[in-house]
């Protein structure tokens, strides 16, 4: 049996970062993420890596974008507001084709609001908080043992796509503890092995020609075609990264779809309902599994019931999906109420 | 089964180490949990407080709307809490601390501060001589589960025996009220 | 014959942008000539400002990144913090230092990240038209300061140089212009003292360029040269601050 | 190169902004007639018999220009 | 006949503020829409209001929320990146429900991309680009005129609502110049008399109870009340400010959804295209003309073309509101590429 | 007997939700006793900072607004250009003015905005848990510096008075501390001079005030009391930086 | 009000921080040994002889929970 | 009728301003119209241009793929805009500065800056004069919608006057010039 070790979600995502290579964490307080930081401020100058407190949300992505340029692992963790505050960086990150890993603890909104769990910045992280067309690809884990799996998987697959990965998760996640397995099965790459194959990082033009890393492209028709060439790119991550998960029977009559926090609570009414609801986890919240939910859509009997902590985000991309083949209900409760196990079954109960 | 349990009291008394010794003793036994604890402003009142479930099967969500057990370190605590549990749950106090009434649930108290000045000279191991009461009283877990938890903690050696001589001291403590008595 | 005086290796042959007379130009290649001088153009990473000078990158030979308007210096911090022993100096515009990225230079000062800033001070927002920056002066009149800046509604501009000396981390100030051969000889020596405290390891370091913008001061370039020596010297003394 | 010269004018490249032409000391320097490629009256050099070399011209070029030998 | 004025979109945008009851500007200087901070620097002054111009877009939109908070008519404007450093106050605007008018006026992204005209914010701005749940309700004119009508139109209906409204235009629109009517048909409030009104409003506490403005509701529940206050104000106004425009016939085959330049477009192109097809133009990007779209798509012969210039946003929403029932194909050109007539024609012909 | 010490008319009678012996609790009290004294709390608009005093909105008894975290001096700018004749001023921590806020500040002292600012240097974030800030003394631990702060990586601690002294437009600093009685009379006196500098129109006022935050300091209210004296007064020298 | 005494505390408010028993110059103070209904022990006014009415702890009482009379 | 036209120059030269009065012309003439200018750094490099649309339905973009009109100021502008110009639109350039060759286009030159210069005593007056003869020989404005445009922008009485009699030396030009010819 695996060693089980009790983490707390934030925790996981530190170690998960630290053990998948990270060089260097910029950050700044807020609550539901603090233990991000505090860790990272005391484990990686132990291991001679960067850790950086700086002095607001805007420098701390601009910090990443610096050691992102220089071909460094680089990551920030923040909540809500601040992550708000990281749109511009977000965009520019994007734009020049850097990767990172930003995780956004997510509480409740808008404004100041509380610091309990929330999912309401899924618009945010999936369809662009910043301006212009792009992306980030983003996971919602589901248990703490998933905080750290993402975590530890986000700088290879951010670094394949050149594109900013964000851990999309929230106070309850962040603050709950559980027992997981840190095992790294594969020994991983050193920082400085995939730093040599960055073709592009700055870090100083010794041998080679001086590179140049921009978003500004005013020739008439560059950007028009950058904005294609990420469009590729996208539809690549589209094609090749969508991650979920199924729970219950392919044939059940509703099928719930529910992220993160919300889906372990589903996942715990389904073990109740019985063999007539399903659960479509989303683990990649973009790219988003579409196509698994327009094939459950399809033969036109289903229902499905999309369980949010918002006023409805999600809701759309479910809808987008399932294209009119099958009604979409929605059930949510904003600014940090947690949705109850009690409630879902209710609803399913007038669905069913 | 599953047990949804909560440890509260005010900062200081240990609330947040109980719950994680709770949980990391569900896991020498084998079974599913979670632990979430109270954070960042809600503690700035000074209350503290953890929510921790011990369960055969996956668990959803960590917060518990309704209680199988509450282990109250304080009074507080305790009236915050005692609404959500549930017929047959069972309450552990702290009556070196607390004085509240019993009513006609499975009502434990233990003079836990007292104890742990007297039999451990370290009035700060209450919490864990209410661990030892609560799984004694509720068996939600073995003694020697949470005796083994309590070495998984990176802790000093003396500190390790210190709570685990805290967790016999409630485990066998014999307490002379019974089921909703007042003492 | 031989050639005494041509373009360095670290400035690309590539026409500049600006119009004509801008002092972006002239800085560009006194930071060029400097850095073949002290032979680090291959472990030297530029980080350009959004302002005129957003285009330095097409212009230096050595690795250069945009950064977004006034984050130069945490964008900087993000690479020094991962390359301690490359040369990384920001190029930032008023507006972009004094203005928008007013928090990332203090706390770059603060934490005495061990960087160079070549801080160009024209006294306006080129880029965007000629628009008041931290640093025009009082009466001076600009696309949003129709009848000139005036101390009560605008406040006075702000002396970035002063302001920094403040800070321990800060190793050595200097301000300067382009304005004339005198200044720019002078320029280019404070440039190189600000890349060598860098070198050195003793944090950060600042140059001030006054530099003359005469299409947004609507003056021709000789003239915008005068009016720089006549009403920016008055607010803005040269010489070393610090170091 | 011009091997008369001791100062050569990318006249392409210059933009007529008239500040070397200032600084000059030896007034070596003056405004061609003829519009360059940019559409400005480029720079010329006049005088190599006064020109020190001295690079002022050089200096003061925001367009670097100029070359200066000696 | 009403006289007509030769004016640009941005001024167009100013003077409508100004007619509008406009108190203070805040704005900071960016490409494309630097006329609106010049013209209100010289005409503020003169009319005794505010004209300060920020340190940056964060320090323009907090000064926005100090005169708002307030209860003065107050209003920013910037464009793409500009727009993204105020997704936190913008959040933190709907959170405490404050009035007021900020202005985008697009440019091409992602990143500093280009200063041509973009579409590429729609989601940020209708989807919402800070974090929580709220709403900006969102105009997009479509020339000069409605530049000025809807700027001078915008506070009545922030204040009504207690909601900030953006108007969402772009470089061509910002840049261009058109004859318009200026004319203000009724006599306008003066700024005070709506002032007076507003019984939210911190002007010190003189001859009543104290005020309060936040969005900081850590009591339990709290915070999600005031999200479904919030909803419920959403879905009013949601019922009652839709606004778009039909052009050609009803029972056209295909329909093209577009808004702001692109629309324009799309008119000279119907006029070409003939009886086959029209044009919804949403003149509302929040709420969104959902009823309307899906009507005309009930009886599922229909076709729709989405334009836009980027990647594909607002073709979302016009899908939700289809909801399966006829197709939706999109046509997009990203980073500041205008969409031209004649592409438009070769993808009808493709549909028709 | 005749009352001669009780809650003053501005200060609601609300507990405080403040750890005990906090210094924000006093200072609450001392900024209503003066409002009170000048006889101006129906005319004054607070700004309350992001940070343990966000709460500061439920104790005041006259209108407050909150801000986003580092933002009051732009929030009490926007209200300070629209009602002139009121008395507005932000009531900061370290974390809020001097960090994500430094742009906010300085920017309002350099335009004199005519506000007053309370800014409260508990050299750590309070709300938070304890976590570095950028007037954390060196070697003092953290929650972020669990080694201490170390001034080659954290650089030195940021003298916010004397930093604001530089701009013209700043009429009135004093550094004060709330750790003793004497103290504590003293903060009220500068808290006094900073309102009636705004009343007299001239320019932005800012009182530094030390303050005790036993909890995240990990000391009890006395030693918390004491330590600032011992430590933080090294750093920090009390008195009129201005005015 | 209790007549007899110079300085009233309200009790229920105090949290026993002892900042106000360590600046009295006349030890007027000291820590009750009843808990309050916060939990923790407050203060008590113990001798109105030697109390001057100084106010000092009134002064640095975070919680304002302390009235002077003279 | 719809006529695409785009003026184009160098900074200073009045570029912007022709557009203006064209599209104010077209107003006075009761038609729809717009005016695009290039802006930003665009116009750092020195170059200058406006896109004036004048027509009698509403129009779509301002932008214009293909031109009825080119109004060439200066050299650079010529070369960069001659290639949309449609079959039988209209080019008009100012010999006095850009010296092109004709190709079999409707080609007209005129020595605007000389004319401005000799006739007008204001050399910048060469834009007024290039639109008067733009006009003439295009029709897409009478003379009179022009002239009354000018008096519409806020300008001193003898500016207005100035640019009147701008805009008719260049309607009144006697070109020596056919179709095609070079001059
Ligand atoms: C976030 C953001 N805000 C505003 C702008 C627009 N902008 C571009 S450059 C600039 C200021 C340029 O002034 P300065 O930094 O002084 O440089 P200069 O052009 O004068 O050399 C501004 C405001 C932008 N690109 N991004
Ligand atoms: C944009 C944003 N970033 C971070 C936070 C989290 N946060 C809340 S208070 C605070 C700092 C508090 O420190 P300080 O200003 O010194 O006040 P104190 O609590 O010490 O009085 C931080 C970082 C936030 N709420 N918003
Ligand atoms: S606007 Fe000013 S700073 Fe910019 S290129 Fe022109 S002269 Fe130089
Ligand atoms: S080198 Fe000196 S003397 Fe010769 S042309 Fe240049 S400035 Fe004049
Ligand atoms: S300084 Fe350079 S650009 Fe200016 S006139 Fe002389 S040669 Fe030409
Ligand atoms: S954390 Fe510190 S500042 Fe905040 S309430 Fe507690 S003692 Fe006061
Ligand atoms: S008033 Fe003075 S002497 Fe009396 S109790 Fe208070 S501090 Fe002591
Ligand atoms: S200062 Fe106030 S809170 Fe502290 S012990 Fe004294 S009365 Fe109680
Ligand atoms: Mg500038
Ligand atoms: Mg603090």
């Amino acid at each position: 049996m695996e060693k089980k070790t009790l983490m707390k979600g934030n925790i996981a995502i530190a170690q998960g970062a630290i053990d998948g290579g990270l060089d260097a964490y910029f950050g700044y307080p807020i609550t539901p993420q603090n233990e991000i930081p505090e860790f990272m401020s005391k484990k990686l100058p132990e291991i001679n890596k960067v850790f950086i407190q700086a002095e607001s949300e805007l420098a701390s992505i601009n910090m990443v974008m610096g050691s992102a340029v220089a071909g460094f692992r680089s990551m920030t963790s923040s909540s809500s507001p601040g992550i708000s505050l990281m749109q511009e960086g977000l965009s520019y990150l994007c734009g020049c084709e850097l990767p990172c890993l930003i995780v956004n603890v997510q509480r409740g909104g808008p404004g100041l609001g509380n610091i309990s769990g929330s999912q309401a910045d899924y618009f945010q992280t999936v369809k662009g908080g910043g301006h212009g067309d792009y992306r980030l690809i983003a996971f919602a884990p589901d248990s703490v043992q998933e905080m750290y799996d993402f975590s530890l998987l986000s700088f290879e697959l951010s670094e394949k796509y050149r594109n900013p990965v964000m851990i999309l998760t929230d106070g309850v996640l962040g603050q709950m503890m559980e027992p997981i397995v840190v095992a790294i099965h594969e020994p991983r790459a050193t920082s400085h092995e995939p730093r040599a194959t960055k073709n592009w990082a700055l870090d100083g033009c010794a041998g080679r020609k001086p590179r140049l890393i921009r978003s500004l492209l005013m020739v008439e028709g560059e950007l028009e075609k950058h904005n294609w060439h990420l469009n590729r790119k996208y539809d690549d991550i589209t094609k090749s990264e969508v991650k979920y998960e199924i729970v219950g029977h392919k044939d059940a009559d509703v099928f719930i779809v529910a992220y993160g926090i919300v889906a372990r609570i589903c996942k715990s009414v389904i073990k109740d309902a019985g063999s007539k609801v399903g659960l479509i986890r989303p683990i990649t919240l973009w790219p988003f599994p579409s196509e698994i939910i327009s094939e459950i859509a399809s033969p036109g009997k289903k229902k499905f019931l999309t369980v949010e902590m918002n006023l409805g985000q999600m809701v759309e991309d479910v809808k987008l999906s399932v294209n009119g083949k099958s009604p979409v209900e929605f059930l949510g409760r904003p600014g940090g109420g947690l949705v109850t196990a009690e409630e879902i079954l209710q609803k399913l109960k007038g669905m069913l | 089964m599953e047990k949804k349990i909560i440890v509260c009291g005010s900062g200081g008394q240990g609330v947040l180490f109980s719950g994680v010794v709770l949980a990391w003793g569900a896991i020498e036994a084998g079974k599913h949990t979670t632990c979430f604890p109270s954070y960042g402003a809600e503690i700035r009142g000074g209350s503290s407080m953890s929510t921790v479930i011990i369960s055969d099967e996956p668990i959803g969500s960590p917060v518990a709307e309704s209680l199988d057990g509450l282990i109250a370190l304080n009074e507080l605590g305790y009236h915050r809490y005692i609404k959500k549990l549930l017929p047959g749950g069972i309450v552990v106090v702290n009556s070196s601390i607390a004085k509240v009434k019993a009513d006609d649930r499975n009502f434990f108290e233990i003079p836990a501060s007292e104890l742990a000045d007297r039999e451990l000279g370290n009035i700060l191991s209450a919490n864990m001589v209410m661990i030892g009461y609560y799984i004694k009283k509720s068996g939600a877990l073995s003694l020697d589960a949470v005796k083994s938890a309590c070495e998984k903690l990176k802790y000093k050696k003396s500190a390790i025996e210190l709570n685990k001589n805290a967790l016999e001291v409630g485990y066998n403590y014999e307490n002379k009220t019974s089921k909703g008595k007042r003492r | 014959m031989k050639k005494i005086f041509s373009r360095p290796e670290s400035l690309k042959d590539t026409p500049h942008l600006y119009c004509p007379g801008c002092g972006h130009g002239i800085i560009h290649r006194l930071i060029a000539e400097v850095i073949d001088e002290l032979g680090v153009r291959e472990k030297t990473i530029g980080v350009a400002p959004v302002g005129c000078a957003v285009f330095a990158y097409d212009y230096f030979n050595f690795d250069v990144t945009e950064a977004p308007h006034g984050r130069p210096p945490a964008v900087a911090t993000g690479i020094k913090r991962v390359l301690p022993d490359r040369v990384v100096f920001t190029y930032q515009g008023d507006g972009d230092l004094a203005a928008i990225g007013t928090a990332e230079i203090i706390h770059a000062a603060a934490r005495s990240e061990n960087i160079t800033v070549i801080f160009v001070n024209n006294a306006n927002y080129g880029m965007t038209g000629g628009q008041m920056a931290p640093t025009t002066l009082i009466g001076q009149k600009t696309s949003t300061t129709p009848e000139g800046r005036i101390e009560n509604c605008h406040g006075l501009p702000i002396k970035v140089s002063e302001l920094m000396a403040i800070f321990d981390g800060v190793s050595y100030i200097e301000r300067t212009a382009v304005n004339t051969p005198k200044n720019i000889l002078r320029t280019r020596k404070a440039i190189k003292m600000a890349f060598e405290a860098q070198i050195e390891n003793k944090g950060l370091s600042l140059v001030e360029i006054l530099s003359q913008c005469p299409v947004e001061w609507h003056m021709n370039p000789v003239v915008s040269a005068k009016w720089l020596d006549e009403e920016m010297l008055k607010f803005y003394p040269l010489g070393v601050i610090k170091g | 190169m011009d091997k008369q010269s001791k100062v050569v004018i990318d006249k392409n490249r210059c933009k007529g902004c008239a500040l070397c032409i200032v600084y000059c000391p030896q007034s070596s320097l003056s405004l061609s007639r003829e519009l360059n490629k940019l559409g400005v009256y480029p720079v010329e050099f006049t005088d190599d018999k006064s020109c020190t070399s001295c690079g002022f011209c050089y200096m003061v070029c925001p367009e670097v220009c100029i070359e200066v030998y000696k």
